[in-house]
């Protein structure tokens, strides 16, 4: 069943590529039923699923067995609420109307492509077929950016491109180094090397794999200073694109630091986990104030993902430390997923947003706007509650997240938490200038023809922004899911 | 027979290099085929002092053939009369004497200083015969893979230089085909 | 007559030979360095048939492996330059720089 | 003691090649002109059996043949079997290129002694037959070089693949000499035991000449200079021909003979990482500007062949080194063919600004050569990934890491040329329709490309089948 | 039930806003909300409610009405009903009713849910949800500019202190392993305890508006009137000494707890006096009196009575709303707020009245139920040492002497104005309904009564000395003596300071300023120079690094091309390179950096024809240099 995740969207892409006229509206709603497939099988997956400390549904073929390479895919409380977040951003992705440059079909095969490789990187239980996935978003991603970008699209999809390709080829010698030091015989089953755990604690080896893999990670999440990938591919990027990048993509180096690094060499994360934390704090600060200077709106918002991004490697570095109490450890691991949710719903949300604003402003400068709440209060309200979300407030799904990593982190690191918290009320503070500058104020003459969200931007907002207030204050489904991963992982 | 085949290989050898280096210390073509043949001559006088007379016979003979074809090719083909025109064709002058110089140190280096062993042919055996052995016996691959060689490079020779083929113009729509194309 | 001087006098072959091949401009005057460097080799292979082998008969058969190579590659060689001679009107390396970054 | 092999189908692809060329000569004699595109056939049908027989004698078991001169091995058959592929595919993109041609039967026939030369060279067992090999091979490949006889690029890049080439055997040959100086024999099975206790000066100066050989024919440094010219002039088939074959042959020959080396007094393994370093930085980085695509081509394949070398490094130390070294030469030669084979496809056109806006009206085209560079990159799930993966695998395994290193920081650097050409072509509005090569040769790219995939995605069959080889 | 007092107010906001089109019914069914949250808040507070919310993973929410919670739980509804009240009438034209009637009431709902939470978790979230129904209310007249800044502003500041909270509730759960009053209660590690006592003072002094956060009042004061009032009185501000006063049991364990707060009260208590003092605006006059009143609640918290902290508060809600009430009339029917122009007492004689009942229980005036709750806080004062006790007796004479002058230059007798217009019959009721508050909440000075408050909220009071009453009253009149004179002098508009100290005092003693220099303006200038950094030096290092890796690549391939010419190459492409790269760097990205170094190349290229190849002759050169070193490192490297 999850296999059909992965194989349905990758199939209809191909289809989609090989039908023969471009009829936007009808491939659009192939792409956007094909989508519903996936998310209908989770949502079974979810009612289906246990909560047990060992993988569920795992589905496995035999594949290249003489390296120890095989098809295996299952799933955790861990990656259970990522794949749903997947299925959830990309079909309200594929509904969220965008110039297609007359390339529909292509547009739209790109988009189930990315779908099912994103699925089977969340639910990959092979090491390789987990860098396979790696690999082919950032493939698909590239030529999402590059074809249907603006501005300097060439450049930011190389950009891109390349910097995760350092990180995904660092991360592929990483797993290398796993693999040769995984016994006899060699293997890549993920499942086999957590549960056997050959990699010893000490040795120059099982460091520099360790500082490999994160470094391949920090620049996937991306962790400062590895990020400046990062805005410019999301300036550069169409709307829906940015959402996935940011909502999906970001989440496979958060994703990996829990399930590679975490679960594979938890005692040589021990060591490193004051550092990792230390840049996590780092990114979580400097990624806020930084964003506060930008004038550029989607620029903004993609600072706030760095800053955010801190948050989640912050709990998995307290995580990590296992020296820390289990309760403390287990929180914070909990809070940094549902804080990988919370963000790729929230920031795939405004990103959808400033795509909105891009199409009806052409441009992303803030200053060229203000005074939007009087032609477009659905819009206003929506990025309001998005910002909202996203500075933390209670209520919604960031807080959750958030007040859960300071609580599990302020044990362990105190100072830490400490600087961390400054980053709460520097985003505070730049999410309320950008809502004033953009919609506030006096409406400047030319926007006087500004139109509302249209139905089907709101047919795409709508399910992410509810899920947003939903988690935010009834999280127990989602948070029991993610506390059996959790607790399984930290052992409190 | 040592103090002869001691003076025989100094005398040949002097002579093998000092015609060696007067083919690029001449100003014409045909003179310095000439001198590469002497170098050739030379050396193939070395290898009958060795012991190795049938080697030297066709080296000499060999080489004098080709050599006189050398010869009479470039007087053909460089419509330069008898290619005795004075000429210096010569380029990167100091790196060339660097190079040579380096490539002799090493060898020579080699030649002095490393330890090969000690197995001197044996004084009874005919090596013309052995030669024949080996070359209908155990190496009969590498004699059939010269031959081989020798079949594609003449075919291939044939094939670059003649000027008429069985059909007319050996060249005729020999180049790379036109990016466009009349249907376009 | 030892083995070191016999191969010192083939070392001086090949410097000379590489001498050639480096400083001419002419394609034949290279060619030339080329095949005093296989003169060399021939050299070097029979004196060690005749100092370090014991004989063994694939000395010779290796002196005459390197006659042949020096056949085909002259025969190829001037196939060649004959070829470029037509095409290019070059008989110096300096004259094919078509090819280049 | 004698080991004439008495079966002689262990060389009956051998033997079909070199008679088989004689045949396609014979038969082009008595052909008329309009028919000798039809040798082509004929060549394929040489070239077709010898790859079956080559796969068929896959199931024998291994051995030496020809007094020990010729192995018969694993390696060697799967070489061989490459190699006649490899063959077969170019002349599937070589009919409709030559068919201007007026006598280009002889092309045909080079191509099969070019190919024979890499089967010999690859299963070179004796120094001699090295010799041999990289003669017939080095003969073949200048004259398929050169063959445009009115084009001045194809006779300029013959003619520098010759003096480079001939500069090149002449150190090789020298080098043979010593080695047969310090060993007593030149056949292996007798050199290995020859050199133990060896003069090592002696020995690195003999190793070190031969490899100089062995680097012109894969184009690697420092006689890597003809690749990216020989890419360029050299007819397009042709040149993804050459590309290949000598890779093939040179690194199987090579995996061959490092392992008769004695290890104490030779550092053969640091030598060749060096090399291999050397080489994929230097062919990389050139790569960085090139306008020209096949130059472009012509510099990435001296960067594969530096990863190539990464399997020599690891041999004997790495029980992945033979699977890697194998699937590094499959994947590579597949992906070369879709590349060159997108060049020939689109009648050789080269300049990478002529490639803008092509995925439109070429989809299928772009798509090939899409699949291609991102193999060569290493993205999996294609061959090159596979063969990354188990040649990076091989070297750490060796205790190189810094070479796996050095690896990765090439691929990412690579991503920036392929992606110079692929990134115009796909972003740039489509452009017009171009005039292309005829089916044949898209035939042969698909089945190249489909190679690609194939080889990375059904990996099994092939590494159960490496994994237990062995030189 | 716990659920009631937070869901009606909640209900109603979703109701106002569904009824949006029919405006007639926003304002009852706004207040009608409101009363069944006060209904069911009297309920919940006579049956001790509890009730739990969870989040899963053992992560529970708390709700519980207990000690001075049954108080506040009630108090929250009943001014907020007022306020409403007077909204509703005040407000009638405005076309954003409907937002601000769902927003004051989803403010209630939030101040609900602070009262009632029983954990750090819940407490947190209401806190912060308070603090942004305060950004939304405002930031109410979002067109002017002004409104949305000072919103942002206070919400900034007010978040700040938040972060005190997360600390807090981080630290409870780090010494208990979960964020429950009780657990901290029942024993915990003494440093952790002190941790969250340090959070909770952090937190309670940015929402009450202790020193240094006060200023965020003035910036509070964008928004409409009716969100003043609610704001000043029952709802945000009150939030902070409430915290401290529920808290206080657990918190006391930590021997600075106590002196901290007082301490920090008394001295907003002194520097707010003053500021309200010389104010010459209304409403920020009235926000400086209230970080006095709430620094005078911290004092009787801190010295560990918080039944006296508690009633103060209770009186203080009453009449800071009346007063603020009365401030809005006055703007609505002056169109000003400037002191030195109103003067209405002749004008609107019944407002007058009103608005000096709250003007006497902001000074203290006996038999008002401010005075008594005045007296608990100077006894709970005097308990806690003689110099703190003189301080309050000090913070009281300041309250007297402001709130004088602020009715009689408000509503003082004065000549006829304009007025703009009346104001309503309801708005006078709900003025009038505060001011019988104010005066019935009198009955506390009964017997019996101490009694009861100690036993309702859980706290106690000081046990009072007779003649601490007598020097409040000698306090109070020594005021009334001091305004008289300076009405006299006619300088009471200026307090008769010095022009420019006036200004710094009103200002709040330079605060916003300081903090404008010292942190906003860093922080800002930080950030953007992060931002320019980030281009500049943290990508320009990726960029370097590809610049180098292209440039290196260019250099490395001619340089071994043309091996003989090395030299005059290196040093020339070197400086080029050079130049090209620093020139080029600037622009963007992979490609750009690729295609400088060409470019640079090309201009080399001009320069020296020797750097060209594709001669055979440097391939041979490279060949046997190559080799060459190929055979040295063999040689050498085994």
């Amino acid at each position: 069943m999850l296999s059909l995740t992965i194989v349905v969207p990758v199939l209809a892409a191909i289809v989609l590529l090989a039908m023969p006229k471009d009829r936007p509206q009808m491939a659009r709603w192939v792409a956007f039923g094909v989508s519903l497939v996936p998310l209908t099988l989770i949502v079974v997956a979810w009612t289906r699923f246990e909560g047990g400390p060992e993988f569920e549904m795992v589905e496995s073929l035999s594949w290249i067995p003489s390296i120890g390479v095989s098809y295996q895919v299952g799933l955790d409380g861990l990656s259970l609420p990522l794949v749903a977040l997947t299925t959830v951003l990309f079909s309200a992705s594929i509904l969220f109307p965008v110039d297609l440059r007359g390339r529909a079909r292509q547009y739209f095969a790109a988009f189930l492509f990315l779908e099912g490789v994103s699925l089977g990187l969340f639910l990959a239980l092979d090491l390789i077929l987990f860098f396979v996935f790696f690999d082919l978003s950032l493939v698909g991603m590239y030529f999402l950016i590059a074809i249907w970008g603006h501005g300097s699209a060439h450049r930011s999809a190389l950009k891109f491109f390349i910097y995760t390709l350092v990180g995904s080829l660092a991360l592929l010698l990483g797993i290398l180094g796993i693999y040769l030091n995984s016994g006899e015989p060699r293997t890549f089953d993920m499942i086999e090397i957590i549960t056997t755990q050959p990699l010893p604690a000490a040795g120059l080896g099982s460091v520099l794999i360790f500082w490999a893999i994160a470094f391949g990670f920090m620049i996937k999440t991306p962790l400062a200073p590895f990020h400046t990938w990062l805005p410019p591919a999301h300036v550069d990027a169409p709307a829906p694109a940015s959402t996935i990048l940011a909502g999906v993509l970001l989440k496979m180096g958060t994703y990996g630091f829990v399930r590679i690094l975490l679960q594979m060499m938890p005692e040589t994360f021990d060591r490193f986990s004051f550092p990792i934390a230390v840049l996590a704090v780092v990114s979580i600060v400097y990624g806020a104030l930084v964003a506060m200077a930008q004038t550029n709106l989607k620029r903004l918002v993609a600072y706030t993902s760095v800053n955010h991004m801190g948050y989640v490697i912050l709990g998995v570095a307290v995580a990590a430390n296992i020296g820390a109490p289990g309760a403390a450890r287990s929180i914070a691991l909990t809070g940094a997923t549902i804080e990988m949710v919370a963000h790729g719903l929230i920031t795939g949300a405004m990103f959808l947003l400033t795509g909105s604003i891009l199409a009806r402003g052409e441009t992303y400068e803030m200053d060229e706007y203000g005074g939007l709440a009087s032609r477009a209060p659905a819009l206003t309200g929506a990025m309001l509650l998005a910002a909202f979300a996203s500075l933390g407030l209670p209520g919604l799904a960031g807080f959750v997240a958030e007040f859960q990593i300071f609580a599990g982190t302020l044990g362990v690191y105190p100072w830490l938490a400490g600087i961390g918290l400054l980053g709460i009320v520097i985003t505070a503070a730049l999410f309320l200038r950008m809502v004033q500058r953009v919609f506030l104020g006096p409406l400047p003459d030319r926007w006087s023809a500004w139109t509302d969200l249209g139905k089907w931007e709101l047919a795409a907002l709508v399910p992410m922004l509810a899920l947003v207030v939903v988690i935010g204050i009834a999280p127990a489904w989602l948070v029991d899911v993610i506390d059996s991963a959790s607790r399984a992982i930290t052992g409190g | 027979m040592s103090l002869i085949a001691a003076i025989l290989f100094w005398f040949f050898s002097a002579a093998a290099v000092v015609t060696g280096w007067l083919v690029f210390r001449t100003d014409s073509m045909v003179r310095a085929a000439y001198w590469l043949m002497a170098s050739f001559v030379a050396v193939g006088g070395i290898l009958m002092v060795l012991d190795a007379q049938f080697l030297g016979l066709i080296l000499i003979l060999m080489m004098a053939g080709e050599m006189t074809i050398m010869a009479i090719f470039m007087v053909m083909f460089m419509m330069n009369p008898a290619g005795l025109n004075p000429m210096t064709m010569v380029h990167q002058h100091r790196t060339s004497i660097v190079s040579g110089a380096g490539a002799f140190a090493v060898l020579a280096i080699v030649a002095l200083f490393a330890d090969f062993p000690d197995r001197p042919v044996q004084p009874g055996a005919d090596p013309t015969v052995d030669l024949g052995v080996e070359l209908l016996g155990e190496s009969m691959l590498v004699f059939e893979s010269a031959g081989v060689a020798l079949l594609a490079v003449m075919i291939g020779a044939v094939a670059l230089v003649s000027f008429r083929g069985r059909f007319g113009e050996a060249e005729e729509g020999s180049e790379e085909p036109a990016l466009e194309t009349d249907e376009q | 007559m030892s083995l070191e001087a016999v191969l010192f006098v083939s070392a001086a072959l090949f410097g000379i030979g590489v001498y050639g091949a480096l400083s001419q401009q002419s394609f034949v005057m290279i060619m030339m360095g080329l095949e005093l460097m296989l003169n060399a080799t021939i050299l070097a292979a029979v004196a060690f048939w005749w100092g370090t082998t014991n004989g063994n008969p694939e000395g010779q058969l290796l002196a005459i492996v390197v006659m042949a190579v020096m056949a085909i590659e002259a025969a190829i060689g001037f196939a060649l330059v004959t070829n470029v001679y037509r095409v290019r009107k070059a008989d110096i390396t300096e004259k094919l720089r078509k090819l280049r970054n | 003691m004698l080991r004439w092999s008495p079966s002689s189908a262990t060389i009956l692809p051998e033997l079909i090649l070199a008679v088989g060329a004689i045949v396609v000569l014979m038969v082009a004699l008595f052909t008329p002109r309009r028919l000798q595109p039809w040798m082509a056939a004929l060549a394929a049908a040489v070239l077709l059996s010898a790859a079956v027989f080559a796969g068929l004698d896959l199931i024998d078991p291994p051995g030496l043949t020809f007094f020990d001169t010729l192995a018969a091995d694993g390696v060697g058959r799967w070489a061989t079997l490459l190699l006649a592929v490899v063959a077969l595919l170019v002349v599937g993109l070589s009919v409709e290129w030559f068919r201007p041609d007026a006598r280009h039967a002889e092309y045909y026939v080079i191509l099969i002694f070019a190919t024979l030369g890499a089967v010999l060279l690859a299963g070179a067992n004796d120094l001699m037959e090295l010799v041999l090999a990289m003669m017939l091979s080095s003969v073949a490949g200048y004259t398929l070089a050169a063959f445009h006889r009115r084009s001045r690029g194809s006779s300029e890049a013959g003619m520098k693949y010759f003096l480079l080439g001939a500069l090149a055997n002449g150190a090789m040959v020298y080098g043979v000499a010593l080695l047969f100086g310090l060993s007593g024999s030149t056949t292996f099975t007798d050199v290995g035991p020859g050199l133990e206790g060896a003069d090592p000066l002696a020995l690195v100066v003999g190793f070190g000449l031969v490899v100089v050989g062995v680097a012109f024919k894969m184009g690697v440094a420092p006689v890597h200079p003809w690749v990216p010219d020989v890419a360029e002039g050299a007819p397009a088939p042709a040149a993804a021909f050459l590309m290949i074959f000598g890779k093939i042959g040179a690194l199987v020959f090579l995996a061959r003979f490092v392992l008769i080396l004695p290890d104490t007094q030779l550092g053969w393994r640091p030598l060749v990482a060096l090399v291999a370093a050397v080489t994929m930085t230097l062919g990389n980085l050139a790569a960085l500007r090139q306008d020209d695509v096949r130059r472009l081509l012509g510099w990435s394949a001296v960067s594969q062949a530096g990863y190539g070398l990464l399997a020599i490094v690891a041999i004997g130390r790495s029980d992945l080194a033979i699977p890697s070294l194998l699937m590094f030469l499959v994947a590579y030669s597949f992906g070369t063919i879709a590349v060159f084979g997108v060049v020939v496809a689109l009648r050789g056109l080269t300049d990478r600004i002529s490639y803008r806006g092509l995925a439109g009206p070429h989809p299928w085209l772009m798509g090939a050569m899409l699949i291609g560079f991102l193999s060569f990159i290493g993205i999996p799930p294609l061959g090159g990934f596979a063969a990354k993966l188990l040649l990076m695998g091989a070297v750490i395994d060796a205790g190189y890491t810094w070479l796996a290193v050095l690896t990765v920081i090439n691929s990412v650097v690579s991503l920036v040329y392929y992606f110079r050409v692929l990134g115009p072509a796909y972003q740039e509005k489509p452009g017009g329709r171009r005039p292309t090569m005829g089916r044949l040769a898209g035939a042969s790219v698909a089945f190249a490309a489909i190679g690609v995939i194939a080889v990375g995605v059904v990996a099994q069959p092939l590494l159960q089948a490496w994994n237990t080889l062995d030189l | 039930m716990v659920w009631l007092p937070i869901l009606f107010p909640l209900a109603g906001a979703v109701a106002v806003l569904a009824m949006r089109r029919r405006r007639p019914w926003l304002g009852p069914i706004a207040v009608i909300a409101l009363l069944g949250s006060l209904v069911s808040a009297v309920l919940a507070a006579f049956s001790d409610a509890t009730s739990t919310w969870s989040w899963g993973a053992g992560i529970d929410l708390s709700l519980e009405v207990a000690d001075a919670g049954r108080v506040m739980v009630v108090l929250v509804p009943l001014v907020a009903v007022a306020v409403v009240l007077y909204a509703a009438l005040s407000m009638r034209d405005d076309p954003a009713l409907p937002r601000l009637f769902a927003l004051l009431a989803g403010f209630v709902a939030a101040m609900e849910l602070l009262v009632v939470a029983a954990d750090f978790l819940t407490l947190l979230i209401a806190w912060e949800l308070v603090g942004a129904a305060s950004w939304a209310l405002i930031s109410h007249d979002w067109r002017n500019l002004k409104a949305p800044t000072s919103a942002k502003e206070a919400f900034v500041t007010t978040r700040f202190g938040d972060l005190g909270l997360y600390i807090a509730a981080g630290a409870a759960f780090a010494a208990t392993g979960s964020f429950a009053y009780s657990d901290l209660a029942s024993g915990a590690d003494p440093l952790w305890l002190g941790v969250v006592a340090g959070g909770v003072v952090l937190a309670a002094a940015a929402k009450s508006a202790q020193l240094p956060f006060s200023p965020w009042l003035f910036s509070a004061m964008a928004g409409p009137t009716p969100v003043s009032a609610l704001l000043h009185s029952a709802t945000m501000v009150a939030a902070g000494a409430y915290a401290l006063i529920r808290l206080q049991p657990i918190l006391s364990a930590v021997p600075w707890f106590g002196p901290l707060v007082v301490g920090l009260g008394l001295a907003t208590a002194l520097a707010g006096g003053l500021v309200a003092f010389a104010q010459t605006d209304l409403k920020r006059a009235l926000a400086g009196s209230t970080s006095a009143q709430y620094g005078l609640m911290l004092v009787a918290t801190g010295a560990g009575f918080t039944a006296a902290g508690m009633s103060q508060l209770t009186a203080h809600a009453f009449f800071k709303a009346l007063l603020f009430l009365g401030a809005g009339v006055a703007l609505h029917s002056a169109g000003t707020l400037d002191l030195g122009k109103l003067r209405l007492g002749s004008t609107m004689p019944r407002i007058a009245v009103l608005f000096g009942i709250g003007a006497a229980g902001l000074a203290a005036v006996p038999p008002l139920g401010a005075a008594f709750s005045k007296e608990a806080v100077l006894g709970a004062a005097f308990d806690a040492g003689f110099w703190v006790g003189s301080g309050v007796l000090v913070a009281g004479f300041l309250s007297a002497l402001y709130a004088s002058r602020l009715h009689v230059l408000a509503y003082g007798p004065g000549p006829p104005v304009e007025l703009k217009s009346r104001p309503h019959r309801v708005e006078v009721f709900a003025l009038a309904v505060l001011a019988a508050l104010t005066v019935v909440l009198s009955v506390i000075w009964l017997p019996g009564s101490k009694e009861l408050i100690t036993e309702v909220s859980s706290g106690s009071f000081a046990e009072g000395e007779p003649w601490e009453l007598g020097l409040s009253l000698l306090t109070i009149a020594m005021a009334l003596g001091v305004v008289w004179l300076l009405w006299r002098r006619k300088v009471l508009v200026t307090a008769g300071f010095p022009q420019r100290f006036r200004i710094f005092v009103a200002g709040w003693w330079g605060i916003p300023t300081a903090a404008r220099r010292v942190i906003i303006d860093p922080v800002i200038r930080l950030s953007r120079d992060l931002a320019s950094a980030d281009f500049s030096v943290v990508d320009a290092v990726v960029r370097g690094i590809a610049a180098s890796a292209a440039g290196f690549g260019d250099r490395l391939r001619r340089r071994v091309e043309t091996a003989v010419d090395w030299i005059a190459m290196g040093v020339g492409s070197r400086t080029l390179l050079t130049a090209t790269v620093s020139q080029k760097i600037d622009d963007d990205g992979v490609d750009a950096a690729v295609e400088g170094i060409a470019e640079g190349f090309r201009f080399g290229g001009e320069q020296s024809q020797r750097t060209q190849t594709g001669m055979s002759h440097h391939y041979y050169t490279m060949l046997v240099a190559g080799s060459v070193v190929v055979l040295i490192v063999a040689a050498i490297w085994r």
